[in-house]
């Protein structure tokens, strides 16, 4: 039973938990880089990956904990040549998502934050979805197609 | 992350080296403003040859920078950025404010000429 | 607070799951290695880490769930310069633990293994310890010291 | 993982590139016999130039074509083992039924002397 020819990697999964220290930001690139590398994306595509999730986390860290320690847990699972990738947090939250997403908005100057993180993951994947409950966390769900869709 | 930096002319080269994300930024946003000091922020060269890896964080240091160096009438040049950085920069617009020169010599001859 | 300086990743933790599949030991070695990194191991102790971490996570999939699917669990922490890696199955478990540590015993001959490879686990790591329920599972937990202990 | 293989002189020299676990070693498992058989079992020089990691499983690929080259009379020899995989193969005692070389030559002499 090769899984690798008939349907690479079709089905398959990870999940990955971190407390929210900003050293374990190498950790959620170098994992889900890893992950999506069964896909045999493009070095492009790679690197479109690993800046979402970067993004993603580092918010999870500095707004969703606001530095303080929680967990962030992230899911990434392959769909017909796509990789979905979930990054959770049980943090703050965000009260609107709509000025969220505007370019150059952050809640966080004072971090030198650019307000752009919300911008690169829009552009970099195909689908971007999130979903914030204030006082709850942050949901963020990212799809990227990869590879041609296989024969099964 | 590492960063060597070294001063011609007045001026201050900073060459970053490794993955510029957050953690890396917390790390050397402080040690760049030291040297800064010294050298009172006349003129930042950044090169970009030896990074691997950049996002959101790193557009963040290059605006903090600018803003420091501009508030004293310096000047900022980037130099040396590779294909991969390319699309954060052009995403971002931060191309409108500040220079990004292909060799190290050309961003150093840049803010000195101004 | 500049975690880096005082106490290198001290409690920094990290948890890994991911379906039975041998495409996803090579997403093992790396994830537990890029953990580890934050401990700044020789390359030697590197290849040790990964080398042991794929041997457990082979016998998971091999053993443990006799290539049919099920989950694999690592977990990874840091304690003052060590790092501690358990690898859980909840396969098909081991009945006698003396008999299989034995260099060169393999219940798996038809697939070609070699026997060695809690043989390597051993000694590549500082400690190893194997807590197994015939029926149920297998968790393996390792330990090994990597970094000059700091003051805290 | 990937492999590269060519027939010198009837000697079937195998190049394996990447990591040698055991996702990589059910895959190519296959192959080195399949080539095996077209050849005639008479010679295997294993290459370890290009590996980035190995593990217990890559003991097992070797033992096994050890088995059935010898089965047939045959004759196997590896050659190019890096440092980092020098105590895997001494751990694993399997340097006291298979000889190492230096270099590929060295070893497809070997095999070919006997
Ligand atoms: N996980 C999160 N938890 C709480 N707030 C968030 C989260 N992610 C994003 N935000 C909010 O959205 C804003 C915009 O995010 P982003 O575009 O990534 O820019 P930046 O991180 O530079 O502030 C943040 O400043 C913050 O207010
Ligand atoms: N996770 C596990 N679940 C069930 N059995 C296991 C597990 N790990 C090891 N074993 C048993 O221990 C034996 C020895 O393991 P090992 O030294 O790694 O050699 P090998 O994997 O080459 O058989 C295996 O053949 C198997 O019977």
């Amino acid at each position: 039973m090769d899984r690798d020819k008939s349907m690479p990697a079709a089905g398959n999964y990870m999940r990955l938990q971190f407390p929210s220290r900003s050293e374990n930001e190498s950790l959620a690139r170098v994992a889900v880089a890893a992950f999506a590398a069964q896909l045999d994306p493009t070095l492009e595509q790679l690197t479109e990956l690993k800046t979402a999730v970067s993004e993603a986390v580092t918010n999870a860290i500095i707004h969703g904990y606001e530095d303080g320690e929680g967990e962030v847990r992230i899911s990434c699972s392959l769909h017909e040549g796509a990789i979905e990738i979930v990054v959770e947090d049980d943090g703050r939250g965000i009260e609107d998502i709509d000025l969220a997403r505007q370019p150059m908005y952050t809640s966080r100057p004072d971090l030198e934050r650019s307000g752009m993180g919300l911008t690169i993951m829009e552009s970099f994947v195909d689908e971007l979805a999130i979903d914030s409950a204030p006082g709850r966390g942050t949901r963020v769900r990212m799809r990227k197609h990869i590879a041609p869709v296989m024969a099964q | 992350m590492a960063i060597e930096s070294s001063v011609l002319d007045g001026v201050l080269v900073v060459r970053m080296r490794g993955d510029l994300d957050h953690h890396a930024v917390e790390r050397i946003r402080d040690e760049i403003e030291r040297e800064l000091r010294a050298t009172g922020y006349r003129a930042l060269v950044l090169s970009f040859r030896d990074i691997d890896f950049m996002d959101s964080s790193g557009l963040g240091l290059i605006l903090g920078r600018y803003r420091s160096v501009t508030q004293h009438g310096g000047r900022l040049a980037l130099c040396e950025v590779g294909e991969p950085l390319r699309r954060l920069f052009e995403l971002s617009g931060i191309l409108k404010i500040v220079s990004v020169y292909e060799s190290e010599e050309a961003a150093i001859r840049a803010v000195k000429e101004a």
